[in-house]
């Protein structure tokens, strides 16, 4: 049972062209840095990428739009990369735009078993498209099918043999629940523990979620707005 | 829990180029943050919005959810305290308040769908007069995403858009339709621009106080949709 | 926001005969225990109780069903209860069973804004009829919808006043669930703490979801079956 | 994780009637116990189920989850040290092994019905040779309710029913269909009673091994399904 993989070459073993990724993260806060990096130097082409955002144009998900590895991005924010905006309009980056409480209700969906959900997020607008419309207590919801991927890349803070994880502050986001969504799930973090070290009442995401787990070698954890107060 | 007021960065600067008597961004978020009650768990958009959080009336408890996953955001972190673990949904760095909690996306937006947010304020490109709301996209131009926006408009009960009266061509954005792809239907409660403080009716934008100086006239022409006037419309106290 | 009420009492103000209540705990495990005393003592009827298992016949929800004070029952598993199999087949207890895990996610559904959900449990069983089914990937599912309630009544071990939670060990089962389906939450706890005493990392229910909270007096957490091991 | 044998409470008892030769309780769990692989997350049923982790091969590692929300569950405690909020699915109190975590009802049937679980054992009163199960109702008599067990057979990929091969009248509980409410449709894979393996096919009951001693025509005397009995029937190595 244990999980322990050398680091992300064998992490993403069998990854290939044309497969589908979820990657953790919002923003730059939480996202798979020692993956991305192996992603890239993967040169694995045609991807679809489930992630929140798109990352920065010279970082995160950002280095592999240069690359032009990504063939399509299922999001629900993009506004930070001046690139991605240009590959969409032009065409050349498929895009699919999701509310966020979708797409993380839609990931917990694909990991929990349940292919479809009602909610009322986008009713009326372009993302109700093609969806089936009910009412329920008087007000009309649309249904929203699971996601799940080939690959469930996530970042956690600390992590133990069997695949338990602890993420840290809000870089939690959307990782436990596309740690929940992958077929094959890989799990980078900042620590790796013995088994027992973690308490077991405050896991966040149980083992049983992940295949794969390996300590990152170094992270960047880029801020993309640094905002302060001046003390008094 | 935020007591009191609290000091954002953002720099004062008049907005509206029709009426100087017109209120600038922190006016408008001194004039919603009336609209905040004690015990209320609130949702704060990015830009003036966000000023909200800096005149909450003295005597009120109010908490602030992040939807990217914090209840009890407290103040931007002194210089040399940034945690890039710790942000608000805006990608700024953050810190939290004694007594908050961090949590997933999922158990976020089950805050937001299950209605125990009890008010969102938001920013907007434009607002019908049914209360539609648009604020996310310009088609071939701007494709940001919705982020949110799609699920806090769809779901809160008590919304309330923080915007300018018109834009930046000074064309109205209180709409008989919107023009723009919507990010929601027949949602928006409440509009607080620097004219005027607007309730959604069945019979259109109702006007319910004026800017102090401004006067109906103004608000009248710069709202294109239907305004409903009804006796005498008393000016906002800042 | 301090959510801090004086007791059960306190807790309790408003909840009246014919209501719909959700009771958290697997089994005696994490039950409500001052809450539930105190329902007896109201001797509030005709209450719709949504809880995994009834209780036993001298504790938990059994002390209800001995006064009658249960109009009918939402549970997955009622087997610990002799009392309950007689009122149930009498006809003098409404029932409707649900499989556990459809139990857990409708109630998650309620607090989450979800009104519905397709699962495949309880397929081709008694738990289908009425309900709409709809293949996915091959493979039934049938339409599940969301459960809410007037209050939910809930047991953590530790608890601050802005109404925080956590559980420990097995005893959180059911109970983040009702904790957010409740129009009035009420949470029990063993340990009332100030605010900030809790680390925001390992909160299990955030306090939004909680409208009174206050410690309880005493726990006297019987144990259904007492299994040992022979030391060697 | 469980590594070898553990000892488990449950007296040793000669359960059929009909056959001494037949397996005991403890046999049907060590026959079951040869189908763990290294590395599976397994669900044990109540009664015979719950026996099949005392036997597990050397060598291998396999982690068990309980439903009402364990995962890592250890061996019963020492008397003295048990603790009222740790208990398993059966509600006995149990201990967590290093590397063990708590979770809620919904995470927990997240693991089941996302089919995180590899394999499920549990017991039943009838199965069909479709493989539908029964094991939750008694019309008129017995209401104790399905608990986990309609989402377990309806999601698991992997179902071994563990059952004595006939009740105790003498009726055999592998039938052409169910007579009793069914908990779930065609969703179990293998049974092991204690006369036989049989996996469901197409075709009905396919006889995969005997009970040491065990003949092939006592299996069929109290088989009522199609039973699919193809060349030489190997006896079980326990």
């Amino acid at each position: 049972m244990n999980k322990v993989v050398s680091g992300p070459v064998a992490a993403l073993q069998g990854l290939k062209d044309g497969m589908t990724l979820m990657l953790g993260g919002f923003g730059l806060c939480g996202i798979p840095e020692n993956c991305i990096a192996e992603l890239v130097r993967m040169n694995i082409k045609g991807l679809t990428c489930i992630s929140n955002n798109a990352g920065v144009d010279e970082f995160g998900l950002g280095l592999l739009l240069q690359k032009r590895q990504i063939r399509k991005m299922i999001s629900s924010y993009v506004g930070e990369n001046a690139l991605f905006e240009q590959l969409m309009l032009s065409g050349e980056l498929e895009v699919d735009l999701i509310p966020q409480g979708s797409l993380a209700e839609r990931c917990r969906a694909g990991g929990a078993g349940i292919p479809a959900f009602f909610t009322p997020a986008g009713h009326g607008t372009e993302v109700a498209e093609g969806k089936e419309v009910r009412v329920f207590n008087g007000k009309p919801h649309i249904l929203e099918s699971a996601l799940t991927a080939d690959f469930a890349i996530v970042k956690a803070w600390k992590g133990d043999h069997f695949g338990n994880l602890i993420y840290k502050g809000t870089a939690r986001n959307f990782n436990p629940m596309m740690a929940m969504a992958g077929k094959i799930t890989v799990a980078e973090v900042e620590e790796l523990v013995e088994p027992g070290e973690l308490d077991p009442n405050f896991i966040h995401t149980p083992g049983i979620f992940v295949q794969r787990i390996f300590q990152g070698e170094k992270y960047e954890k880029r801020i993309e707005q640094r905002t302060v107060r001046k003390r008094d | 829990m935020i007591r009191g007021q609290e000091t954002l960065n953002l720099k004062r600067e008049p907005l509206n180029l029709y009426n100087p008597m017109a209120l600038d961004k922190n006016g408008i978020a001194k004039r919603i943050a009336q609209e905040l009650r004690d015990g209320y768990y609130v949702n704060l958009g990015i830009g003036i919005p966000t000023l909200v959080a800096n005149y909450i009336p003295e005597g009120i408890e109010v908490e602030f959810q992040s939807e990217n996953g914090i209840l009890g955001m407290g103040p931007f972190p002194f210089e040399g305290e940034e945690d890039a673990d710790l942000i608000n949904a805006g990608k700024q760095t953050i810190t939290a308040r004694p007594g908050a909690c961090y949590f997933d996306s999922a158990t976020s937006f089950a805050m937001i769908r299950g209605q125990h947010v009890h008010l969102t304020v938001l920013g907007a490109m434009e607002v019908s007069e049914r209360g539609d709301i648009a604020n996310w996209k310009i088609p071939g131009k701007m494709v940001k995403g919705m982020g949110g926006a799609m699920d806090l408009v769809a779901s809160a009960e008590n919304i309330i858009v923080a915007m300018m009266h018109a834009n930046k061509a000074g064309e109205s954005k209180l709409l008989p339709e919107c023009s723009l792809p919507i990010t929601g239907v027949g949602c928006v409660k409440r509009i607080v621009t620097e004219l005027a403080v607007l309730d959604i009716t069945p019979e259109g934008f109702k006007l319910i106080e004026r800017a102090p100086g401004v006067s109906v006239e103004e608000i009248k022409a710069l709202t294109a949709g239907r305004l409903v006037i009804e006796g005498e419309i008393p000016e906002m106290r800042i």
